[in-house]
């Protein structure tokens, strides 16, 4: 029913993960991006992901959350506002 | 119960007046309804002139996630103003480039009481400062660059 | 140790505006040592426009012992500036005849950290409350003037 | 040494006390004014000491605390600031 153009999420990196990546945001296959820590893995930032919040949709995720084409999900390093 | 309580949230990506905005917050609050809030706690936050290793500061770059940033501050402000009943809440954070002195956060809260009013500014402070996606890049006079993973201490 | 906290401690039998206040409160701070502290914390308390038996009030009339007053606030700023290590600390308290919406008091605490700023104004507005001879007198609209004995719950 | 003139204490009442007093100050011989609660009790004024404070030269005291001539005594109703 989808093509395969629409099967894809996007990912964001911000702050420091975003310097280490060289990116900030980028589009994946949804094949390859099940589950937010299915891309940390690919990703190979060398971090904890411990260390990182999983945002889906711009909501807090667990690290675990099935992903579906047409999400958006972030990668956000440790927060330091205010 | 009250009516819900009045938000106002803003991210600023230039220097702000503390002082003259809260000015506005409270005129729009006294011609609006008159003499409710008799309680108003405010905080004013602003930049260091050191880094956190004590080395002089030129600035602090502020990113942050635009849509969910506001969407958090949204869901902080109006969870822990609803908790303490308080009447009206904004909420100023810039974002960018912010030079030593300038104000980064104000937050001020009116309410009926002093301990409502109090307890909801402190509160909210430590939620934005901890779950809303703001990061912060000290810049030193060296032209280093260094992202700061955590926040002060309280 | 740094050097002591910087206290300014006024009774006002006028009205006063607490934003021009904190205006040349900042401003006095920022000529002497620029950039030093990066946390205010403020309260400012108003009149409401009713009596503690929800009758509408004309006047909150507020007597204070001349002399003590003065020495205590003075005192209990001093104690509670040193017991959080802050570094400026600014009362304004009515006295004499304080209408509806008007500011009865301001609390303004400076200090390098939110933290000891927030507790720092959060005791000392309690402490004054309690422990600095004032008295309210609530005057209604029928003329009837009652001494208040206690405070508004926290 | 003192003359009896000198051998007094001011006394003050505030608030509700003074009102209900009919004054505000006064100036007591120190043979009727060994303690606070001794001058309480020859006010007549009805309440509970307890719930009034008491203050010798602008310091708050105990109702047992020794008075001296010259000193000035406060009986202060509960406090209502801020």
């Amino acid at each position: 029913m989808t093509g395969p153009d629409s099967a894809t999420i996007r990912v964001r990196l911000f702050a420091g993960l975003r310097e280490a990546a060289g990116w900030g945001e980028q589009e994946w296959s949804i094949e390859q991006a099940r589950s937010p820590e299915a891309v940390w893995q690919q990703l190979r930032l060398g971090g904890d992901l411990l260390t990182v919040r999983i945002a889906i949709n711009h909501t807090f995720a667990a690290a675990d959350q099935p992903l579906q084409a047409g999400d958006e999900l972030a990668f956000l390093p440790p927060i330091s506002g205010g | 119960m009250q009516h819900p309580p009045h938000l106002q949230i803003e991210l600023l990506s230039k220097r702000f007046e503390p002082l003259k905005r809260l000015e506005q917050w409270q005129q729009q609050h006294s011609n609006a309804e008159p003499g409710t809030a008799a309680a108003e706690a405010l905080f004013i936050g602003r930049v260091r002139a050191q880094a956190s290793d004590g080395a002089a500061l030129t600035a602090l770059e502020l990113e942050h996630y635009p849509g969910m940033t506001e969407r958090q501050l949204n869901a902080l402000a109006t969870a822990c103003s609803q908790r303490h009943g308080v009447e009206r809440c904004l909420i100023l954070h810039r974002i960018g480039r912010v030079l030593p002195g300038e104000a980064i956060v104000l937050v001020a809260i009116a309410a009926d009481r002093r301990g409502p009013a109090q307890r909801c500014c402190q509160e909210l402070l430590e939620a934005l400062k901890h779950e809303a996606p703001f990061w912060k890049r000290e810049w030193r006079a060296d032209g280093n660059g260094q992202w700061i993973t955590g926040n002060t201490p309280w």
